[in-house]
């Protein structure tokens, strides 16, 4: 008997010799059509202008997904213990809200702006978390409310308006604290493309070289069954959300360094981008999990394009057409295989 | 365990149960489907939190209220429910090694060169030919029943639970698993044997206690009864035979496959006749549940002809088999037989809507009926038919995978290890089913491993090894011994 | 975008006339409105007219994509740039990063420290002749004594800017009373307001509002459905902006909006494009420059024979539209040589 | 065995009654928590202002909320077969684009303008449902990339401009068309609260009494398991992507019959609010289903919370606090139950 297994495994590899090649095709694609669609890109749009491939446009584009990367990497984290944080997008306005008001507003230094910025999203992580984890409210609709409440908060606290050096404040004088010119270096190059790669790279360690992110995966992957083999599920979740909208709060103060104001819901275009980002992101490298290395792929996939088409001078509003169609077609490359079973 | 009671929303599930299991020796637990067996394992394996009673190890009392306590105590347990206790998405190797990573040391990064030796090694152990590397997604029942046996023995283990183990396992493989438990007991393992295969426990275990209705009904030791007795315990009656009487009546052909190829089958030649029950026996992995797949239209990419009735049909879709008269019972009962989160009600009238329905709209009252007359023949044990799958035993999810199909009059009935996990009972109550089916004219293609149900059942066999059929025989002129010959490559 | 000179024209500086045609990029921080799709095609005619390459951009709202492109022009081969809203306070740096590249930059509706970046021309709507001409028609209208509803919204320069000329209009007549106020800048910002300002007319039976001041002329739109779907004539609109749709409304026998102060987007557009290419040319620009603001009535629209749109506007509000601001004799050398 | 069935159901009875208390509660907590709350809020509301209750003001409330109900019944179909549309609120925008296009611009009348616009839909469906159903891209990803698109498409169909009446063509002429009188109709009382609750009252219907949305519902349970019952499975899922990209095109219609113009983007900000009210119905009377009564209740709750807010003057930027919280606060009430295994 112990016979006739082995001769069982044996025709078994036979057979996925004979079937190898559209196998092989089908999982090259799925693991690197995100990669390929890239690599065209890349090419298309250097033969349409060599300025492309230029290092100045190349860290241009760099620049331009760092903020997104930062987000979709806090997403990404929610994602892996199959949650979805939909207020990063306001996290991250009022986080950017919070640290200018402290310079502008109550002239603090650079360390207190930080720790209140961050201080609120640890406020948030854990507001989200409690709704999430202890009222048992699904994932999607207590962020979903919290963005709401955070919006209205940002708005409450800024008083709907931009924050600016030397603003006029409400009783009609000036704000006259000034921005930290070491905060100012956090959105220019080459900072702003460190802080994005160190995040990323942290990011996928946890994720698969420490314990901590293995069990987020198995959280993702059946909350059930972790609970069962005694990961600590709750406390899992609440580290993720915390550590997503820790992110979304970083992601908030770079952008609030890059354009040195804060602006009102500054953070919510973020969102869509962010969440393109991280589900494009699952399937790098096959590696069907969401990883913050693929999401980086991911974001860089739309910020060549969107570098791209502004350079081809295509029309904006016809950007979106391109912008969503490259994505379909990435999309399908990946997703394309032949079904089995 | 003293004295336990637990109770679900519409369910006294357990009424003080006293159970008690020695060191060193392997206890049984048997009882027809949904009497309380996983039940109350769960709560010794810390997965329920909210019974009542009092839980005694080596005499003192212990607190397991989660799964962690337990692990404290080395009670480890195999769910029988394996996809509850698995994450899909990660290796093989991450999964059995997977408490080593929660209780394991402070270390805070993975070593994956150990991890991967570990849980090689640990495969080795058991005879498993895997990948450590593999995703558990990949995966097909019986490896991830393994995989959760490595996972089990690879922590200190004091007390292993094995729910319902060798329901997906071969003979081998049952084999090898008995030779693993053998040397958990050698180590002062107690461990705690939940089957319905009665052989089996007779094989291998010490003591054996019998559950009916959420109360304990008896311990003995195997040595001082009989698997009669056992039954009869168990179901509170004497059983009658175990296979019903049939009557070979063979009509014309209902189901004629020629050259049937698809992913892991190849050129299967296959016919039924009307009120025939055809075997279709082999090992495990031998490629029937893909000849059933690929008979259904699951597959995209077979060839071959099917005629049903003598006329050519091709299925593009499981919907045009259905459509033509054709219909299987899967084997994967929780991901493709039934619906977990709907009601029993639901599950039970969803290949029959169209004739419950009157210009698309359903009517309640019929479907009401008819659901409540199938959960009465199938005596299914359910609170109400409003009640989730989800929450019912395992046998009884089974019964209801079948019981969706008895409600559609379809020519011929596949069926792919239709007792898997089913109390002797109810597996006659099945075989019942099964042999109505064959009397009234239909077409059946009976699919398992299980020699016996396949000598009880058919009237004729196939026997596969690797995806072909290696020998057609009638039931009546051949013997198990032929058709192991067969099913493991001879010829 | 068409253009590209073949041969020189007389008479014509030699700088926007060569064998390259000029290349003109214009960012526009916010979009999705009617005020952005007239402000860029006006840009955009008026620079093909004169046989420019034109491309246009909008960040949709969205700061760092806003600076991601002004960026990205920089690194491409563009001689000239149009800025329209850049609020936020890099915007200085990013056109100090454009002028000292050597490229020309006019801003539009932009952040006031521009003024210390030498060369670039600060160009904005008389937002306080725009809240002026409309309140000072309010105050007029009701004899100084009104309760008003207000609907602003914050955080943008302009509305800033009206919303000082509110405040002093409102010290300034104490008559005028603000009962309520409401403003969200969205996707939707219409609907939003109508349904707002539905809910606000429950609060105020009439004869408890007289009138509302829209600073926008998004809120106007929707303050004017709301009014016309609860059928109430008792409470007059005076609003900012305009639009084809606006004047849509405005036309309407049952409108309630009767006035609105505004400036021909599309003339802005224009005229931007004009300094730029004086700029490019190597003539003199002035440092700032707000364009001229007009007042129009629903009585006047009433007035015209056939429906007016925001091109026959012109036939009714004088000097809509039209402006012979920074037009030399060699644009219209250039623009007859590109109209052939 | 008789016997013991019926002692068996004799226990479960015994069981029922002595934990009734507690269950009943939460059960009551889980089906009512968001009708409670819209009865605190009126008569919160109604205490602070007695107009309120106004039968005037009713009728705003459920005008307010049609367009996003009609639009969150479409998200509710594509939720039923697990699926997820986001390309709704851009599917809204477009056809709102159709619709005045063809009366102004084209000069056609209203029969040919509301078939314009329900084409474009069912192409639009159709288009997501290939992405989903052939090219096997998830729902989400799918449906984003077609939001990109289609905002893209809408864009340069309108050039970024509105349409209305009388407007100036790219060539310099005016267009000449002018909206049908009957079509100003769809988007008053009672016309617009008329439609909204037929297409309520026929998408529950065909949800919960036709075997086609029981089909649906099962496929969202378990497509594998319906396919092998014989559901035509990818047919059920085509016809949920068409339904909801036809319902998210009539909300379009009446948006524009509503405001007259096309704006654009104008649909874009639905998609949040009918998300919302499509998630707080999955819970409304307990049903744990997307239906479509449910999320008409949502809608009712966002509704009344806007329209109460606007007359308690509450200035707009605390709104979104108030919305969310009291999202939450709906929300914990309907999932925090005793967490039972
Ligand atoms: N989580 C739950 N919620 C509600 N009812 C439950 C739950 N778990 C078990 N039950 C009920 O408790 C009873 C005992 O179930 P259990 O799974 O212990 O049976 P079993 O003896 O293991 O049967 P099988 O042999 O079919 O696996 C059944 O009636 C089942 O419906
Ligand atoms: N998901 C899968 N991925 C890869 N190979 C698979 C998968 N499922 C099954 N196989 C392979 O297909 C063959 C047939 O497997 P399967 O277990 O279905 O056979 P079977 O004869 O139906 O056995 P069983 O007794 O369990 O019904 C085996 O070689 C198995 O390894
Ligand atoms: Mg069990
Ligand atoms: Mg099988």
């Amino acid at each position: 008997m112990q016979q006739k297994k082995k001769s069982c495994t044996t025709q078994q590899e036979e057979t996925s010799v004979s079937q190898k090649k559209p196998f092989q095709l089908f999982d090259f694609f799925y693991k690197y059509g995100t990669i390929l669609t890239i690599i065209v890109l890349i090419a298309v749009f250097t033969a349409l202008n060599p300025a492309f491939i230029s290092s100045d446009n190349l860290l241009n584009i760099l620049r331009s997904i760092s903020i997104v990367t930062i987000i979709a990497v806090g997403v990404t984290v929610s994602l892996a213990v199959n949650g979805f944080d939909l207020s990063v997008g306001s996290s991250a306005s009022l986080a950017s809200a919070i640290v200018i008001s402290m310079f502008v507003w109550f002239s603090q230094n650079l360390a207190v702006a930080l720790l209140a910025a961050f201080l609120g999203a640890i406020v948030i992580g854990l507001l989200n978390s409690i709704m999430i984890v202890k009222l048992k409210i699904p994932d999607m609709l207590a962020t979903l409310a919290m963005m709401f409440i955070i919006q209205g908060v940002a708005l409450t606290y800024t008083k709907g308006a931009t924050i600016s050096e030397n603003m006029v404040m409400a009783d009609g004088s000036y704000a006259e604290g000034t921005i930290s010119p070491l905060f100012a270096k956090f959105g220019q190059l080459p900072w702003i493309i460190v802080i994005m790669l160190a995040v990323v790279l942290i990011a996928q360690g946890f994720l698969s070289l420490t314990k901590h992110g293995r069990f987020m995966y198995m959280i993702g992957g059946n909350q059930e069954a972790a609970r069962l083999s005694g990961i600590p599920v709750n406390r899992y979740k609440v580290a993720a959300y915390l550590l997503s909208a820790l992110l979304a709060a970083l992601g908030g103060i770079v952008l609030a360094s890059r354009v040195m104001t804060a602006e009102i819901n500054a953070g919510g275009p973020y969102l869509m981008d962010a969440v393109a980002a991280a589900f494009i992101g699952l399937s790098v490298l096959g590696a069907g999990k969401p990883n913050a290395l693929g999401t980086f792929v991911g974001a860089v996939l739309i910020g060549i394009l969107q570098n791209g088409l502004v350079m081809m001078s295509v029309p904006y509003y016809a950007m979106d057409i391109v912008k969503g169609s490259v994505l379909a077609f990435a999309l399908a490359l990946t997703y394309y295989k032949q079904t089995h079973s | 365990m003293k004295k336990i009671s637990i109770a679900f929303p519409g369910v006294q599930a357990l009424n003080g149960v006293d159970f008690r299991a020695e060191t060193g020796r392997v206890h049984a637990l048997i009882g027809a489907n949904g009497a309380g067996k996983s039940t109350l394992m769960k709560i010794l394996s810390g997965a329920y939190g909210h019974y009542e009673g009092n839980l005694l190890l080596n005499g003192e009392q212990v607190e397991i209220r989660q799964p962690a306590d337990a692990k404290k105590h080395g009670i480890q347990m195999v769910y029988q429910e394996v996809d509850t206790a698995l994450i899909p998405n990660l290796s093989v190797g991450e999964n059995i090694m997977m408490d080593q990573l929660v209780n394991g040391a402070d270390k805070q990064w993975i070593e994956w060169k150990r991890l991967w030796s570990e849980a090689e090694a640990l495969l080795k152990k058991l005879n498993i030919p895997l990948s450590p590397k593999k995703p558990v997604s990949d995966l097909t029942l019986a490896e991830k029943q393994m995989v959760l046996i490595a996972r089990a023995i690879s922590n200190d283990c004091r007390f292993l639970i094995l729910d319902e183990p060798t329901a997906p396992l071969s003979q081998t493989e049952t084999d090898e698993l008995f030779r693993v438990v053998r040397d958990l007991k050698q180590q002062h393992v107690s461990i705690i044997f939940i089957s319905h295969r009665l052989p089996e426990l007779f094989a291998i275990c010490d003591d054996i206690t019998v559950m009916r209705n959420g109360e304990l009904v008896g311990k003995k030791q195997i040595a001082e009864t009989t698997q009669n007795d056992v039954i009869e315990m168990m179901l509170g009656r004497k059983m009658d035979e175990q296979f019903p009487a049939r009557k070979h009546q063979k009509g014309d052909v209902l189901l004629r496959v020629s050259g049937l190829t698809a992913r892991d089958v190849h050129g299967v030649d296959l016919t039924v006749h009307a009120g025939e029950v055809v075997g279709l026996t082999g090992l495990v992995g031998a490629g029937k549940s893909e000849i059933n797949k690929a008979l259904f239209g699951e597959d995209q990419h077979t060839s071959g002809t099917v005629e049903i009735n003598g006329q050519p049909v091709s299925f593009r879709s499981p919907h045009d088999a259905v459509k033509k008269g054709l219909v299987l019972v899967p084997e994967e009962r929780r991901r493709e037989g039934v619906f977990v989160s709907e009601s029993v009600l639901a599950n039970l009238t969803v290949t029959t809507l169209g004739a419950l329905a009157k210009r698309s709209f359903i009517s309640f009252r019929k479907e009401k009926e008819t659901a409540a007359a199938m959960i009465e023949r199938l005596d299914v044990r359910t609170p109400s038919a409003q009640t989730k799958v989800r929450y019912l035993s395992g046998g009884n999810q089974q019964k209801i995978a079948i019981g969706k199909w008895l409600l559609a009059e379809a020519d011929v009935y596949l069926f792919d290890e239709p007792t898997k996990g089913v109390d002797v009972g109810a597996k006659r109550e099945i075989f019942d089913l099964i042999a109505e089916l064959a009397a009234r004219g239909k077409g059946v293609l009976y699919t398992s491993s299980e020699m016996p149900e396949i000598f009880g059942m058919t009237d004729r066999m196939y026997v596969v090894y690797d995806g072909r059929i290696a020998a057609e025989k009638e039931t009546a002129h051949t013997t198990e011994e032929e058709v192991m010959y067969y099913s493991t490559g001879g010829n | 975008s068409t253009g590209g000179s073949s041969a020189p024209v007389e008479n014509v500086p030699e700088k926007v006339n060569g064998e390259d045609p000029v290349k003109i990029k214009v960012i526009r921080k916010i979009g999705g409105d009617d005020h952005t799709a007239q402000f860029l095609a006006g840009a955009q005619k008026e620079g093909e007219s004169l046989g420019f390459e034109v491309d246009t951009f909008t960040a949709n709202g969205d700061s760092a994509k806003f600076h991601d492109a002004i960026n990205q022009g920089l690194t491409q081969d563009y001689d000239g740039f149009i800025i329209s809203h850049g609020d936020d306070a890099a915007t200085v740096t990013e056109v100090q990063k454009l002028v000292d590249a050597g490229k020309s930059v006019v801003t539009f509706d932009s952040n006031e420290e521009l003024k210390s970046v030498e060369g670039v021309t600060l160009t904005s709507q008389d937002d306080e002749a725009l809240a002026t001409l409309a309140l000072d028609q309010l105050i007029e209208d009701t004899n100084g004594e009104a309760d008003i509803a207000y609907l602003w919204v914050d955080g943008f320069p302009p509305m800033v800017r009206r919303n000082a000329v509110y405040e002093q209009k409102l010290s300034e007549n104490p008559g005028i009373q603000e009962v309520d106020r409401f403003g969200v800048a969205a996707a939707d910002t219409t609907v939003q307001t109508q349904n707002a300002v539905q809910a606000m007319l429950k609060k105020y039976p009439e004869g408890e509002l007289d009138a509302i001041f829209a600073t926008w002329d998004a809120f106007a739109i929707g303050a004017a459905r709301a009014l016309q779907e609860a059928g109430r004539d008792d409470v007059k609109i005076y609003g900012i902006d305009v639009s084809n749709a606006d004047l849509q409304e405005i036309q309407d026998p049952e409108s309630p909006w009767q006035y609105t102060a505004a400036v021909d987007p599309s003339l802005i557009g224009a005229i931007d494009m004009r300094i730029l290419a004086k700029k490019i040319a190597g003539e003199e620009t002035p440092q700032e420059y707000a364009l001229e603001a007009s007042l129009i009535s629903k009585e006047d629209l009433q007035k015209a024979d056939g429906a007016v749109n925001m091109e026959s506007l012109s036939d009714v509000v004088e000097g809509w539209g039209q402006s012979d601001e920074f037009t030399e004799e060699w644009m219209t050398t250039l623009k007859e040589h590109h109209a052939k």
